[in-house]
């Protein structure tokens, strides 16, 4: 029953906290009528999300969240000194292949897009059977140090939260 | 206010969803429905027609907001006698579809109908300029639908042709309505014509191009050359009920070459005499090109076609005169035209079901079932089409013919082209209805359609009230000719709409009883709007 | 900035001209989507130009002068919806003719394919 | 009677044979019989009252406005053609009842030849020239039915239609000329125009009254050089010749130049073309007349030849001319109905009519040979039958006119005529009934029945009655007539067997005995007569007429030769022509507006917007990068309508913007991915200077627009004003979509539903029959990349999908006060539903959709609807709105308008008409891409297929899936 | 306090229109499409992250306004631009990149793009379609 | 110094869409093109929200949440087109 009425908790909690960025209205009406809406949308979009993606350790999440928008700042100064001051010649682009870990569908996309985000690099296709990621890297001498700092800033992370 | 005035739209406006919601799956109920709409919608009409006929001009102002800040719709003879019209040939169409079994040949037919049908009666109807752009696009994009209903590669690729070129005329009413809105301020045909009327010399440059830019928009709709080429491909490859439906569709932009140009533009008022110069030629052209179209036509549907295209051509002559007998007699015309053509794509549509493989195609194949009866209908209608008496169509022309007295150009293409027309009908006819007996070939079969008899009724039905537009001519040109006299005197259509309205719409105080006080209520309140944005104020 | 939005119109509708006159229905609907972009800034245009003037009152309902017009953006609405209709349909039926033909001429044979 | 009626009776009464048929021939004839007996009685009737000289009148209104009125006389003049038609008619129905096998549509003919009867009695009769002018087509329609009944007959075809369209033309000139006399006199009633002698012939219009007029008389009565029809509709059943061609139809022109000979005759005008014109006419026609083999191609030129002698007489414009006219009317009649029924029964009996296998008949139909040969001496002119006596008139008038001064050169050619005419009259007799037996008739002849001679015979016996006894038998109806035909007041000498050795019969002498040594030399004759080479009225008319149709054709053709560029270039030339024309004749204030600064920002989007206008114009033949940079452009308008104080239309455009995207490329997956260049370099750069004069036209345009403040003040002024105090909004964009010009919206809305309806009956269309096997054959023509749904972007949808769904809920709420509304907001919820589509697709996303997007539709525009329709029954108007405000504690006061009700409706209708467009687009995908599997998801529901009814021509395996779809009863939504 | 503020604001503001630049000035610099990819997903997120966070800040302070609602906008980019960008790379390689040229992924199988009728969702949906049934 | 800032800014996102132009005229493919339109968008998004600033104004928010939602379903329609033709299958 419970189910039903809160297919996904986070997203109702993320859809109240949108609706009150939206209506840019801190208000008890606006509180009160984004968390029905946070509570109706869901339940109407149950059908195209049907499991429910476990969250063992939610603290993880603040951790996570701030090393990576950390290293976001840092990854853009990089891409902007490189994309500035360094001659194409010397650039050094490689392909990786990154093994995964991860199998939940949400951590892997959560671990794609973090590397997309930070440095140099940019994950460019999934294997078909899921296992492996494609990460592009813009100036990468040394591949195999990109391939196990996403493993171990990461991945590592993500496995803890998600699995 | 006279409620009645807003049926028209709202009646299939209101039937063409139900049949989408409740009916969709459930031919035999839509039938019922459609035809029932039909008949109601002729009976307001009728009603309306009678409301029209006595007196002045009737507003209906939607949403109770006065012109030019809100819509208005305007029922006058005009208007009413046009709505009749739709009705008729709505009803007349319905029943061939279902007799034929043309809508259960694809979907939603009756509620494309509908929908059709509002339409054509909002355009009919509005009083506003914008708002004709509107139901311009409505009836456009219904008969879209039923042009390509049933589908096949020919039908496909004349529709793309036949949407496109619309496309191109919507494109360019809207340019002539922004030209005219930023000249004038208003949209509302009533409150144009009052500016327009005390329009400083120095604007009548811009207010001109909007003007002729409009014109081009109503041309295209009625099939003037040169903006006729949608026509014949359109009509020839749209199903036969349909192709007998857009007979009014022409009809729309004559109508609203009529409206505008007698009451906004006036021939003789402040942008001079615009309209007629453009409208003379253009018509006497569609009328030589049509008849001679009728001539060269190598197959019976695409001749009616081109007689439709002349037909328009005819009736712009007396209209382009801007003078109320000739618009009496244009409008005598037009009304018996636009059976006559209705009837002609039905009995044509009637020959190519029995005909099988060649179609319509001038060449001779073995006799249909019922050829004596269809030939007969075919013969009536083409009487009636080329104006050959006893026929209405002879009438009008007589009229016309009257009605621009001492115009010798006019008079010798009118009656050089009345002989094309009738050398170009009797060709085909005598090669489709006549020389199949020569073929020695077998009888085709008869269709399988539900029910024949209903078909033959609908077609002849068209042809009877030609016959009754005949037999009443008397009655019939005579309310005409008042109809006339209304189009010519506009100044009771811009009384009706403006007397007044600019103070109701100063006293106005919105209607809503508890509104003050809720103001004064919310006033007190201070928060912005965007803080309250989920709720509202 | 009226000289500017001018030259765009003009510019845009010279493009859909161009486009409406190729042979292929692809073309033809692009051109009418480029059309339709000119004839809706012409339309809005025709309430003359203004920055920051959007024609939404204060919370008292008042207006302040010098609001740009709202007729005409009213007006562009309902084109922009109507057109979008349009063009729906017409990408329907192109594509609709390019099944049954084969190809995506948008002229007729000679014939006109009578059927 | 009243002549309304006996007009009318013919008419009302031809349904009855073609409804009596199928009793019996007999009964169809009987029918015919009774009702032209009736009307020939009511006809009668009214016979002492009219030869006392009284004029027997009906009249009704029936377009008084034109002066069109039915109104009808009976005069002298009516009642002899009226006599004639109806009586002879008679006799013609009787005639053909035997003559016509069993194997003719004899009901049709009955009908026809009523409708006939009925327009030639209508023109006769009639007392308004409009009127006339009616009966007059009519008789034109109802004779091409007449000559075209034997429809298997090319020359049936022919003739009926080269006689429509010589009469046509005709008549279409007299509706002219009808016209301007009518003007002249001041009324279309022919008793008021007859009236105004002085005022017709001394107008201007006179001459070209008069040319139209006789151009309608001259081609019905064949007068040369419209001669040549007649002889081709011969092609008709000998008793349709009998009365149209002879005695009826073909004096249809006679009877309108006797019926207005009194104001129309005696100028010199008159003379000379009417006169002159019949005097050739007469000629000419006997002499071919004398080498045609037919027989009745031979009667036809002998009647041309006789209508030629009336024309004559009536051109002379001299009383004793028009009663010579009539005379020879009432005996040409009579003899020459006589001789076709004549002609017809040779052919009945001997199935020839060509006179060189003829001959001898004489013994074998001594009754036919008698009627044939009293009838045929009368033409001939021999003395004490009828014929003799009207010829006699006829050379009497010929011997003392001047021809330009000249008095030889009529009597001698009226002379000739009447020699020629008696040359084929013998030959009539000689060549066909005398002289020995033959063994070699198609059929061995001899006399019918009494049904087929009695009406022949009857006529015989007026024709002798007549020659001897003139004024007993024809006297009064004469002298009544030719009255009518001078206008009253007429001092007729009693026409007399005997008049002396006057000049006339000499010329009758002449007449007879060359005649007969011309008969004698016919052998010879003909040879030269056919070394002679002459045109072919047929072939040239066929020529004339064909050439005409190829024209029209080729024409035609060539102007809507599908070209669409071609329509298109057109139409883009008259709008900027006209709008030139408009402009430069119209006049143009001083700018009065002050500019708007120009910010870089706006200068780079401007450049932007430029440069991808210019790109999409020169990639567009890369289709897809044609739609990326097409997106461009949208970006920027959108970015501009922003930065223009327009933010509604920024949402709105750029919502547009992607779902059309989306639209375009459910589409292009089909298309070809390029356009292959098919126009010629000069042609593209035609085009491009035509859309640059279009772009420079509409530049100039907008920009002369918004220099300037025009005398109005804008109406919206208004509309800021009230927005809020009466529409209950602040964003007043939004109040005027939904309250002020709510209409709009309504009709916007529906525009919308209606084009989902479209493609979704289209995409039904295309997923049967032949469409939809190439749609299974179809192969995608790029390469495609593994992965149909990524799994990143599934993720991702969950939390955007919500998201945007919230956006549009927003959107919506805030639209009365704020940018946004019902249109955008459902755009906004229909692209998060498409967002789910690409990421899951379609099937999957399809199986898990509760809502038929159908019913949205529905429900969006009844929402809309009824919201307007509420107010009515508060007796305010359609689309009336309300607002007011609520308060529940602990909340904020909100408010609630109806608008509401309708921006939910057009929310409802969006949604539902993006779904099922889009929808449609990918069923075909699908059908595509998985075949057979694609009718899993064709139909909303199987009873749906059954509505359809046409699935049962889906053969194969489409079919079979079909079939077992049905029976399993599976459903899908859509 | 306000100067903090401004110089904050001010800061931020710069900080975003360079790097909004330098992300664009890199689509044009870098050289190749894969290369290229990198410039505006990082640098312009970034970018206009700082102008929105700029905004925020600056309607709360000078505004009186309490305004998050440009969050919404900078987490709505930071969750898309990940997913543009992956679908960009691909559509690259599908274009540009063979699979040889590429190094392989563990086990046997193939990168998505490259192997026919693959569906790295499918286990997903089917997963989801039996927990439904 | 809050105005110059913005001016600056302003410049940059200005200039920022000025080389999106370029690599819109010149590219090898439409990828690259479809790159530049999702960097325009975003460019867009920073100058609506920094006239937003400027006008002292928060219209322009909701045309900026727009703006990212379709340039983010766009670019992905266009690119799932690219790589498999059929965008909703
Ligand atoms: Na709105
Ligand atoms: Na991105």
């Amino acid at each position: 029953m419970l189910k039903r009425i809160f297919p996904h908790p986070y997203l109702t909690t993320l859809l109240t906290a949108v609706w009150l960025m939206l209506a840019n209205a801190y208000t008890p009406t606006s509180l009160a009528f984004g968390l029905l809406l946070g509570i109706v949308i869901p339940m109407l979009t149950a059908p195209y999300w049907v499991d429910r993606p476990s969250i063992r350790n939610p603290a993880m999440i603040v951790e996570y969240i701030a090393v990576v928008l950390y290293d976001i700042v840092v990854a853009n100064i990089t891409v902007a000194r490189i994309v500035l001051f360094m001659r194409n010649e010397n650039m050094r682009p490689a392909w990786i292949t990154v093994p995964l870990e991860l199998s939940s569908p949400e951590a892997i996309t959560v671990l794609a897009g973090t590397i997309t985000m930070t440095p140099g690099t940019l994950s460019a296709e999934l294997a078909a059977d899921g296992h492996s990621l494609l990460v592009h890297c813009l100036h990468a001498p040394e591949p195999d140090s990109v391939r196990d700092e996403i493993k171990h800033r990461y991945e590592r992370r993500l496995k803890e939260i998600f699995e | 206010m006279n409620h009645w005035i807003i049926a028209p739209v709202v009646l299939p406006a209101f039937l063409a969803p139900l049949i989408v919601l409740w009916m969709r799956y459930d031919l035999r109920t839509q039938r019922i429905f459609s035809v029932a709409g039909m008949v109601a919608l002729l009976a307001v009409t009728i009603k309306l027609m009678v409301d029209a006929s006595s007196g002045a001009p009737e507003v209906y102002r939607l949403g109770n907001w006065e012109a030019p800040f809100g819509i208005v719709l305007v029922l006058d003879r005009l208007s009413a006698l046009m709505l009749v019209l739709n009705a008729a040939l709505g009803l007349a169409v319905v029943l061939y579809a279902l007799g034929s079994g043309w809508d259960r040949r694809g979907w939603h037919f009756h509620s494309l109908m509908q929908f059709q049908m509002m339409g054509i009666n909002g355009a009919f109807l509005t009083g506003d300029a914008f708002n004709l752009f509107v139901f311009f696009e409505v009836l456009l994009i219904a008969s879209y639908g039923l042009m390509i209903h049933s589908g096949g590669e020919a039908r496909l690729k004349a529709g793309v042709q036949y949407v496109v070129y619309n496309l191109a005329g919507s494109t360019l009413f809207l340019f002539a309505l922004g030209t005219i809105y930023s000249v004038t301020g208003s949209l509302s045909m009533a409150d144009l014509a009052q500016k327009v009327a005390v329009m400083p010399a120095a604007e009548t440059g811009l207010i001109r191009v909007g003007a002729i830019l409009l014109m081009l928009v109503f041309a295209v709709k009625a099939a003037l050359v040169p903006l006729q080429f949608w026509l014949p491909a359109t009509y020839v490859n749209a199903p036969g009920p349909v192709a007998a439906l857009f007979a009014i569709m022409t009809k729309v932009g004559v109508y609203a070459i009529v409206r505008v140009y007698t009451l906004v533009f006036p021939e003789g008022g402040t942008i001079g005499g615009l309209a007629s110069e453009v409208l003379m030629p253009a018509a006497l052209l569609s009328l030589v090109i049509g008849m001679v179209g009728v001539l060269g036509a190598r197959d019976l549907g695409r001749l009616v076609a081109y007689s439709v295209i002349g037909s328009v051509g005819t009736m712009m002559l007396a209209f382009a005169q801007f003078d109320q007998a000739a618009t009496g007699a244009g409008l005598y015309y037009m009304v018996h035209s636009t059976f006559a053509a209705a009837a002609l794509f039905l009995v044509a549509d009637l020959a190519k079901e029995r005909r099988g493989a060649p179609g319509l195609a001038l060449i001779p194949a073995p006799p249909i079932a019922a050829n004596g009866l269809i030939a007969s209908m075919f013969f009536a209608g083409a009487i009636a089409m080329a104006g050959v008496p006893p026929l209405a169509g002879f009438l009008g022309k007589l009229m016309i013919l009257d009605g621009t007295r001492g115009q010798w150009l006019i008079w010798v293409t009118i009656l050089v082209t009345s002989l094309i027309a009738i050398v170009g009908f009797s060709r085909a006819g005598s090669i489709v209805f006549w020389k199949a007996y020569a073929t020695g070939g077998d009888r085709a079969p008869v269709p399988e359609a539900p029910s024949q008899g209903l078909a033959f009724t609908a077609a002849g039905g068209l042809l009877a009230v030609l016959a009754a537009l005949t037999v009443f001519a008397g009655p019939a040109s005579h309310w005409l000719q008042g109809t006339a006299a209304q189009i010519h005197h506009p100044q009771a259509y811009i009384d009706a709409v403006m007397e007044g309205a600019a103070e109701r719409a100063a006293n106005a105080t919105s209607g809503h009883d508890d509104h003050d006080a809720d103001e004064a209520a919310h006033e007190g309140g201070d928060a912005p709007p965007a803080a309250q944005s989920e709720t509202g104020h | 900035m009226e000289a500017l939005v001018a030259s765009a119109i003009g510019v845009m509708t010279a493009a859909g001209i161009y486009l409406i006159l190729r042979l292929r229905t692809f073309p033809v609907v692009l051109g009418m989507a480029m059309l339709s972009y000119a004839v809706n800034v012409f339309l809005f245009a025709t309430g003359r130009l203004a920055v920051n003037m959007p024609p939404i009152l204060d919370h008292l309902g008042e207006a302040t002068p010098g609001y740009t017009d709202p007729i005409p953006q009213a007006l562009v609405l309902t084109a922009i919806v109507i057109s979008f209709g349009m063009t729906a349909v017409v990408v329907m039926l192109s594509l609709g003719a390019f099944i049954e033909a084969g190809n995506d001429r948008i002229d007729l044979g000679d014939e006109e394919s009578e059927s | 009677m009243s002549p309304a009626l006996i007009a009318a009776l013919p008419f009302l009464g031809s349904l009855l044979p073609a409804l009596l048929i199928r009793t019996g021939r007999s009964h169809a004839a009987i029918s015919a019989g009774v009702i032209s007996g009736l009307a020939l009685l009511g006809l009668l009737l009214n016979a002492p009252a009219i030869l006392r000289g009284e004029v027997i009148t009906a009249r009704f209104d029936w377009l008084p406005w034109l002066g069109l009125n039915a109104n009808f006389m009976i005069d002298g003049l009516g009642l002899l053609f009226a006599s004639l038609i109806l009586g002879i008619g008679l006799l013609i129905i009787l005639y053909a009842r035997f003559y016509l096998s069993k194997d003719d549509p004899v009901g049709q003919f009955y009908t026809y030849l009523l409708l006939f009867q009925g327009a030639m009695v209508g023109i006769v009769l009639s007392d308004n020239i409009l009127l006339l002018l009616i009966f007059w087509e009519l008789t034109s329609l109802s004779s091409f039915l007449l000559i075209g009944y034997w429809k298997h007959l090319p020359e049936g075809r022919q003739g009926a239609r080269m006689a429509l369209t010589v009469t046509g033309l005709g008549g279409l000139s007299m509706i002219a000329g009808m016209l301007i006399l009518g003007n002249i006199a001041g009324s279309y009633d022919i008793s008021a125009i007859l009236q105004s002698k002085e005022a017709i012939q001394a107008s201007p219009y006179y001459l070209p009254a008069l040319i139209l007029i006789l151009g309608g008389a001259f081609t019905k009565s064949a007068q040369f050089p419209f001669h040549f029809w007649l002889p081709h509709a011969m092609a008709a059943p000998t008793p349709v010749s009998a009365y149209l061609h002879s005695a009826t139809m073909v004096k249809a022109g006679l009877f309108l130049m006797a019926r207005l000979w009194p104001v129309l005759s005696g100028t010199p005008e008159w003379f000379y073309i009417v006169a002159t014109t019949g005097l050739v006419t007469m000629l000419v026609g006997a002499k071919i007349a004398i080498f045609k083999d037919d027989l009745k191609a031979l009667l036809a030129f002998s009647t041309v030849s006789h209508l030629g002698l009336i024309t004559f007489l009536l051109g002379l414009g001299t009383e004793a001319g028009a009663v010579a006219a009539v005379f020879h009317i009432i005996n040409h009649a009579t003899f020459k109905a006589a001789l076709f029924m004549s002609a017809g029964i040779v052919d009945h009996e001997t199935h020839t009519r060509d006179i060189k296998r003829l001959g001898g008949l004489r013994h074998l139909m001594p009754v036919t040979f008698t009627i044939a040969t009293v009838a045929a001496l009368s033409m001939a002119g021999i003395p004490l039958l009828n014929g003799f006596l009207s010829k006699e008139m006829m050379l009497e008038e010929a011997s003392h006119t001047l021809w330009a001064g000249n008095g030889w050169i009529v009597p001698a050619l009226a002379a000739i005529a009447a020699l020629f005419s008696a040359t084929y009259s013998f030959r009539y007799i000689a060549h066909a009934f005398l002289g020995p037996v033959r063994d070699d008739y198609p059929h061995k002849p001899h006399d019918p029945g009494f049904g087929m001679w009695a009406a022949p015979a009857f006529l015989v016996v007026l024709v002798v009655a007549i020659g001897i006894m003139p004024m007993t038998f024809a006297g009064p109806i004469l002298e009544a007539a030719a009255n009518a035909v001078v206008g009253g007041g007429l001092h007729m000498h009693p026409v007399k067997l005997w008049h002396g050795f006057t000049p006339a019969l000499w010329m009758s002498v002449f007449a007879v005995v060359g005649g007969l040594v011309v008969l004698g030399q016919h052998r010879r004759l003909e040879a030269l007569w056919l070394a002679t080479p002459r045109p072919e009225a047929k072939a040239v008319f066929d020529a004339l007429v064909g050439a005409c149709v190829r024209g029209a054709t080729r024409f035609t053709s060539a102007l809507h030769n599908g070209s669409m560029a071609r329509y298109l270039l057109i139409f883009v030339l008259a709008a900027l022509a006209a709008g030139i024309w408009a402009w430069t004749t119209g006049e143009q204030g001083p700018p009065t507006r002050a500019m708007l600064p120009i910010t870089p920002v706006a200068a780079a989007a401007w450049v932007t917007l430029l440069v991808a206008t210019g790109c999409v114009v020169a990639y567009h033949r890369n289709r897809l990068l044609a739609l990326v940079l097409i997106s461009i452009v949208g970006l920027i308008v959108s970015l501009s309508f922003v930065y223009l104080s327009a933010p509604d239309l920024a949402l709105t455009q750029i919502s547009v913007e992607v779902v059309t995207a989306v639209l375009m490329l459910l589409a292009l997956n089909f298309l070809p991915k390029i356009t292959q260049p098919e126009t010629r370099l000069i042609k593209r750069r035609f085009d491009a200077l035509v859309a640059v004069a279009g772009g420079l036209g509409t530049g100039l345009l907008i920009y002369a627009l918004m220099v300037r403040d025009f005398a109005f003040p804008t109406m919206s002024e208004y509309h800021l004003a009230n927005s809020y105090k009466l529409g209950g909004g602040t964003n007043v964009v939004n109040v005027i979509l939904v309250d002020f010009r709510g209409y709009d919206t309504f009709g916007e809305v529906i525009v919308l539903g209606i084009a989902a309806l479209v493609i979704f009956a289209l995409t039904e269309a295309l997923l049967t029959g032949a469409s939809s096997r190439k749609l299974i054959a179809w192969r995608p023509d790029v390469a495609r990349a593994g992965d149909k749904h990524p799994l990143m972007l599934l993720v991702a949808t969950r939390v955007m999908m919500p998201i945007a769904l919230m956006m549009a809920v927003f959107i919506f709420l805030r639209g009365h006060n704020l940018p946004g509304g019902g249109f955008i907001a459902g755009l906004v919820a229909a692209i998060a539903l498409v967002m789910q589509y690409m990421a899951s697709g379609f099937a999957w996303t399809q199986a898990r959709q509760k809502v038929y997007y159908h019913v949205l539709i529905a429900l969006g525009v009844l929402a809309a609807g009824i919201t307007g329709i509420g107010a009515l029954f508060n007796g305010l108007p359609f689309l009336t709105s309300d607002f007011g405000y609520f308060r529940i504690p602990p909340f904020e006061k909100f408010e609630l308008a109806t608008a509401m009700g309708f921006d939910l409706g057009v929310f409802l209708g969006v949604v539902g008409s993006v779904m099922l467009a889009l929808g449609g687009l990918s069923r075909l995908a699908r059908r595509a891409a998985v075949g057979d599997e694609g009718f899993h998801v064709v139909a909303e529901k199987p009873e749906a297929r059954e509505m359809a009814g046409h699935v049962p021509r889906e053969v194969g395996l489409a079919g079979a899936m079909l079939r077992r779809q049905r029976k399993d009863g599976s459903e899908e939504g859509i | 306090m306000e100067l903090f503020w401004e110089i904050v604001i001010s800061a931020l503001m710069v900080i975003g229109g360079v790097f909004g630049l330098v992300g664009s000035y890199g689509l044009v610099k870098l050289p190749d499409p894969m290369t290229r990819l990198h410039a505006p997903t990082k640098a312009t997120t970034v970018g206009v992250g700082s102008v929105l966070i700029a905004s925020m800040l600056y309607f709360a302070v000078f505004r009186d306004d309490l305004s998050l609602h440009e969050l919404m906008i900078t987490l709505f980019l930071f969750l898309t631009a990940p997913i543009t960008a992956h679908f960009i790379a691909k559509a690259n390689m599908h274009r540009d990149w063979k699979a040889e040229d590429l190094p392989r992924p563990q086990g046997d199988g193939q990168w998505a793009i490259y192997e026919i009728d693959s569906d790295t969702s499918a286990e997903e949906l089917d997963e989801a379609e039996e927990a439904e049934s | 110094m809050i105005t110059y800032a913005l001016m600056f800014a302003i410049a940059c996102f200005t200039l920022a869409l000025l080389f999106n132009l370029y690599r819109v005229v010149h590219a090898p493919g439409v990828t690259d093109r479809l790159l530049a339109l999702d960097t325009m968008v975003i460019n867009t998004i920073a100058l609506l929200v920094l006239f937003g600033i400027a006008e002292n104004t928060a219209i322009f928010f909701e045309a900026s949440v727009l703006f990212a939602m379709v340039g983010f379903v766009s670019t992905v329609a266009y690119a799932k087109f690219i790589l498999r033709g059929d965008i909703i299958e």
